[in-house]
């Protein structure tokens, strides 16, 4: 029952019409919660932060197809893909940044600290390469432990010219430990280029540099990052080894809510756009005719449903008692 | 029908100037497309529709600035529901604290007030014994008054009305107007307050004497062993067994434990045992230990020993001296092997208890030595007769006598 | 290092000036009634035996109580049973 | 090692002399001995045999999984000791000394100390971080900083500063056994301190302040290497018959300040001696509860002996000008009591 969206498949049903549309379903389910989200926003219902991942989709999801129930997750602050990909409940997630107690971190994360334990989602971090060094703790307990899983995480190319991604890298390839790396590379640092961040732009270099094996693979094809995600899981978890997946990706959304987008050309923008992971997907989908029109409409309607219910559950969420306010700072002793 | 409405795109973004329309009236949009562009503090944003529509009107002239929560537009949403797109009601953005005008107030020069430099203590203290600080010279750093200075001032100063009738005054409603202490000394003040409430005692209650020998072979060996387990700091008083045993005694015989006030006996329901502490240099105070019967022996101990100390350093609360229900005197200290009190009216009963000593006792024709206690009972024959005290004395000694559930 | 009579001396009447700031425990003769004579209640006494305590580490049992009653009683007592 | 054996009380348990490195090396050995999660990394604990020799043959006597060399990354090699805590081990993070912890501040802030609360409870971080701290040695500006204070300032840890042997032998297990984060500072003057302990030493409480010396006319509030200035200086005060009674906070965060304010309120008078500066300090949080909560207790006002506000000279005169002494204390301390003499 654990095995809902985004663990994993076998990999004969990789191509099979019914994973296909599920990996389209997926994609367009964290589309639509993130458009609702924008909407939600600007209606001052979500304050904060909130950075949305609209043109990412394929990576969260075809990553995720490759990890198991035991796998773990570290991802940063655009993470509401991940989060639903992994199966984490919409209806939290969606109370969550709400502020409300019935969201999955009771209203003390917001959109960017969405946390789950059932899920081994160990969380949005809103520190900029701040996840890295906590993902190679995680590997090396599972390898001290001698347990064959992997952890996943997930960074952009912005974090690559952190230092704790150095140091992450080095540790993760002397320690021998199963982390995923899989970088987003959106090609923006918020507002700066890639080639205003790193000397060396090629970035799979830079892993390659701390001896850890590395792939790229184009980001806004879902199935290409399926595919080699599927190939280098189980390796990872088998060998215990570190990996490095570079995925080349765009933002179609400005980096945060409240964005101008001054650093970047529309034309650049609509170009990218024409490679809409969701829109290609679709497009290959019907030209196979592995889907109607009808079938598009009925997972529409079925994502409508869900995204309604979600805001249902939020705005019938109850605020956590201020009374409450400094509790989660210690743990608490258990009952 | 619907109101576009200027949308919040960050918490901190209060207002935006519309710059250009890019819908005209009869526009058919899809949900995602830019109905605007608006200028905030961040630079012109693309402001995006979230619903199919059709633009009706456009509310608001280009280089237009306004308030987030601005109807900008109406929409005629093309699902056929009708919903409010924007509805910025329940929540407002956050005000920026307001511009101060003139950055230089000038400080208007103020006469300075003469405050004396006197340390908290010294000021709390100041006001428990009654002593004006003006008057007090402080021996500290630019004449700073600590607690020493205040301690001097209030022995040399006269005594105070208020310390010395609280010695041994009894509940507010009953008054002792004797007490005018006119001498210079605080001790003396005392002593009067003291003759005021016992000659008031002894002109108005009608005193009957009970006593009675109580056996403490018992409860002595029983203590010892109790304090052979303990540290010395954590060792308990045999005194202690005797408040407790009267508490005790007192819920079983509660017509001791009382006030008379106006012609009747009141009796109270919690049990304030007024302990009689002498001091060294001469008078006494009787400090009431709350509660005696809901405390445990530790806690007792506790409680006497917290009095004693602020009785000797001068820190008792007035209360304290006020509402005890009955009181103990416990002079075998001394060597004294009976007790016969002054009841401090408005209470009713008075129990003394003298040294504990060997004497001989005799039991089922056997003679023998016991340490023997003798507790006496003074009455007040207003509010009870004899047997009642007869009872109180023997609740005492059955209590004693079972000292392991005291 | 060794306590000696003197300072334990010194101690006990420092203890007793505290417990009766009136008195003058240095004009105790060496074989009169401590507590008779300075009028020390069984409260004081026992903070006496606290400060013994905190002074020399002599923990006196209640039944030891007894073998203190003067000055002497008290200085052979403390050079008995303290530690070194 | 000189295992002196006190005799003077009949029942008392074996001592043993030890020093304060050997104590905090003899918790590390039982720990990892007694619980299979638990391990140790930080920089150059294993072949070098830890920069202050704490943990010096331990990686003979129990092998690299349980002694860890780690490159020189705090940040790298604290947060994984998050990470690791998160999988389901007990580790043990050996920042060499609270002055390269400014690189891992990141990962002790925003991650180990913010974890339990952004996951609304669903995530306790049980990690331990040993880093040693203070200044004394001619080390200069950049290695001699005591900001325990300043970690103090952080909800979501706790700091504990052992000062004596028994808490730098007894601390550690506890603070593993505790399920969030624990900071423990070891003043590096301390490690070569001399003392008895019992044999079979062991866990002691986090949670308490406690009195080393008991005196009734001044308060002397101190932690760590400068408990031992206060004690020296309450002992020269002894002969010209102050009683100063000297607190060992033992734990910065959560604060006891039940065991100060009581002691303020008999002595009335408190002096806070602290090696952090004094703006902003954990003296000044002191200071403020006193304010707060035993005013009306104070005849005095509360003195402070902070480090000067100067980064740490080289110059030795300097440096010791620069740090609290006991003669300060002592200074400070007369005149407060005498003022009536």
């Amino acid at each position: 029952m654990k095995k809902k969206h985004g663990t994993a498949q076998a990999p004969a049903a990789v191509n099979s019409h019914q994973h296909l549309r599920d990996l389209l379903y997926q994609m367009l389910r964290i589309r639509r919660f993130e458009d609702k989200c924008a909407e939600l926003y600007s209606d001052m219902k979500i304050r904060g932060f909130l950075h949305l991942y609209n043109g990412e989709e394929a990576v969260a999801v075809g990553v995720m197809q490759a990890l198991n129930p035991e796998d773990a997750i570290v991802a940063t602050y655009r993470e509401h893909g991940q989060a639903l990909a992994r199966g984490i409940s919409m209806n939290t997630i969606m109370a969550e940044m709400f502020g409300k107690q019935e969201g999955c971190c009771r209203g003390r994360g917001g959109s960017m600290h969405l946390f789950n334990k059932e899920h081994r989602f160990y969380g949005g971090n809103a520190i900029v390469g701040g996840g890295l060094p906590l993902a190679v703790g995680l590997a090396l307990a599972d390898k001290k432990l001698d347990r064959k899983r992997l952890t996943c995480c997930f960074l952009g190319d912005g974090a690559m010219a952190e230092g704790e991604f150095h140091e992450s890298m080095n540790l993760a390839a002397l320690w021998q430990v199963p982390v995923l790396f899989v970088c987003e590379n959106n090609q923006y640092a918020m507002g700066t280029a890639l080639k205003y961040s790193h000397a060396v732009t090629n970035l799979v270099q830079k892993a390659a540099s701390y001896g850890i094996d590395h792939a790229a693979v184009d980001g806004m094809d879902v199935l290409a990052v399926e595919e080699v995600a599927q190939k280098v899981a189980p390796a990872i978890r088998e060998t215990g080894k570190p990996f490095f997946l570079e995925c080349t990706t765009y933002r179609f959304r400005a980096h945060s809510m409240f964005d101008a987008e001054l650093y970047r050309e529309k034309a650049e923008v609509e170009q990218w756009k024409q490679r809409c992971p969701i829109a290609t997907l679709t497009q290959q989908l019907k030209e196979q005719e592995k889907i109607s029109d009808a079938d598009l409409e009925a997972i529409e309607q079925l994502i409508h449903q869900e995204i309604n219910h979600a805001i249902a559950f939020a705005e019938a969420g109850t605020w956590e008692p201020v009374e409450e306010l400094t509790r989660f700072v210690y743990s608490e002793p258990s009952i | 029908m619907a109101e576009f409405r200027m949308p919040s795109l960050g918490a901190d973004m209060r207002t935006g100037t519309l710059v250009a329309w890019k819908v005209k009236p009869g526009d058919h949009l899809k949900h995602g497309d830019i109905i605007a562009d608006v200028e905030t503090d961040k630079g012109i944003m693309e402001i995006e529709v979230f619903e199919n529509c059709i633009v009706e009107e456009l509310l608001l002239e280009p280089d237009t600035k306004v308030p987030v929560g601005t109807p900008m537009a109406r929409l005629k949403l093309e699902d056929g529901v009708e919903k409010e797109t924007i509805a910025v009601t329940d929540r407002e953005t956050p005000s920026p604290p307001p511009a101060i005008e003139s950055p230089t107030i000038p400080v208007p020069e103020l006469p300075r007030e003469e405050r004396l430099r006197v340390s908290p203590l010294a000021r709390k203290l100041a006001a428990e014994l009654d002593v004006d600080l003006t008057q007090v010279k402080g021996a500290g750093a630019d004449g700073a008054i600590h607690q020493m200075d205040v301690e001097e001032a209030a022995k040399k100063l006269q005594p105070a009305p208020k310390p010395a009738e609280k010695v041994v005054a009894p509940p507010p409603e009953a008054k002792s107007p004797e007490a005018k202490p006119t001498t210079t000394d605080f001790q003396a003040g005392m002593r009067r307050a003291i003759a005021a409430a016992m000659s008031r005692s002894n002109r108005d209650i009608p005193h009957y004497y009970l006593e009675t020998r109580i056996d403490m072979s018992h409860a002595l060996q029983w203590l010892e062993a109790e304090n052979q387990k303990r540290s010395i700091k954590e060792r308990i008083l045999p005194v202690v067994l005797l408040i407790k045993a009267v508490a005790k005694a007192l819920t079983d015989v509660p017509e001791l434990n009382g006030y008379w006030i106006d012609d009747q006996l009141q009796v109270q329901e919690a049990i304030h045992i007024g302990f009689a502490i002498s001091l060294r240099q001469g008078g006494l105070v009787t400090p009431a230990i709350h509660h005696a019967d809901l405390k445990s022996l530790d806690e007792l101990m506790a409680a006497l020993r917290d009095l004693i100390e602020r009785t000797r350093g001068g820190h008792l609360r007035s209360s304290e001296l006020s509402d005890a229900t009955i009181t103990l005197t416990s002079l075998g200290d001394i060597g004294v092997e009976k007790v016969y009190g002054v009841i401090y009216p408005p209470q009713v009963a008075l129990v003394g208890f003298g040294k504990i000593a060997e004497q001989p006792w005799a039991e089922r024709g056997m003679l023998d030595v016991r340490p023997v206690l003798t507790a006496t009972l003074a009455g007040d024959h207003r509010a009870t007769d004899g047997i009642i005290g007869a009872r109180f004395l023997q609740a005492i000694n059955t209590h004693l006598q079972a000292v392991e559930k005291l | 290092m060794a306590i000696t009579e003197i300072q334990i001396k010194e101690t006990i009447f420092k203890l007793l000036k505290n417990i009766a700031p009136d008195s003058s425990p240095e004009a105790l003769g060496q074989e009169d009634d401590v507590r008779e004579t300075l009028g020390i209640d069984s409260y004081d006494f026992l903070n006496f035996m606290i400060g013994l305590n905190e002074e020399f580490g002599v923990e006196i049992p209640e039944t030891d109580y007894g073998k203190l009653i003067t000055l002497n009683d008290m200085t052979q007592y403390i050079l008995a049973h303290a530690q070194s | 090692m000189n295992y002196g054996i006190d005799t003077s009380t009949d029942n008392s348990p074996l001592m043993i002399r030890t020093t304060y490195r050997e104590a905090v090396r003899d918790a590390i050995r039982e720990a990892i001995l007694k619980d299979d999660r638990v391990f140790l990394m930080g920089e150059d604990v294993g072949r070098y045999g830890g920069a202050f020799g704490v943990t010096k043959g331990l990686l003979q006597e129990l092998g690299p999984d349980k002694i860890m060399d780690t490159p020189l990354c705090e940040s790298g090699f604290t947060g994984a000791g998050i990470g690791a805590a998160l999988g389901g081990m007990r580790p043990i993070v050996e920042v060499m000394t609270v002055n390269f912890s400014l690189l891992a501040a990141d990962q002790i802030l925003n991650t180990a100390a913010t974890y339990l609360h952004m996951s609304g409870g669903l995530f306790n971080v049980p990690l331990v971080i040993r880093m040693g701290t203070g200044g004394g040695k001619q080390l200069a500006a950049q290695h001699s900083h005591s900001l325990e204070g300043w970690y103090a300032h952080i909800p979501g840890i706790k700091v504990l500063t052992p000062a004596v042997l028994e808490d730098a032998r007894g601390m550690l297990w506890s603070a593993l056994e505790d399920p969030d984060p624990v900071l423990i500072f070891e003043n590096t003057l301390l490690y070569n301190m001399e003392g008895q302990l019992p044999a079979n030493a062991g866990a002691v409480d986090i949670d308490r302040a406690c009195i080393r010396r008991v005196g009734r006319d001044v308060t002397l509030i101190s932690y760590s290497a400068s408990l031992f200035k206060a004690l020296e200086a309450a002992e020269t005060l002894a002969q010209e018959g102050i009683e100063a009674e000297v607190i060992d906070l033992r734990v910065l965060r959560p604060l006891d300040e039940a065991t100060f304010l009581n002691s303020v309120a008999k002595t009335h008078r408190a002096v806070i001696i602290d090696e952090g500066w004094r703006s902003g300090s954990i003296s000044a949080e002191i200071s403020a509860r006193i304010t707060e909560k035993a005013f009306y207790d104070l005849d005095d006002p509360v003195e402070r002996i902070c480090a000067a506000e100067v980064p740490v000279p080289y110059a030795s005169h300097l440096e010791q000008a620069a740090l609290p002494q006991a003669a300060t204390i002592v200074n400070t301390v007369r005149r407060m009591v005498t003022r009536h003499g």
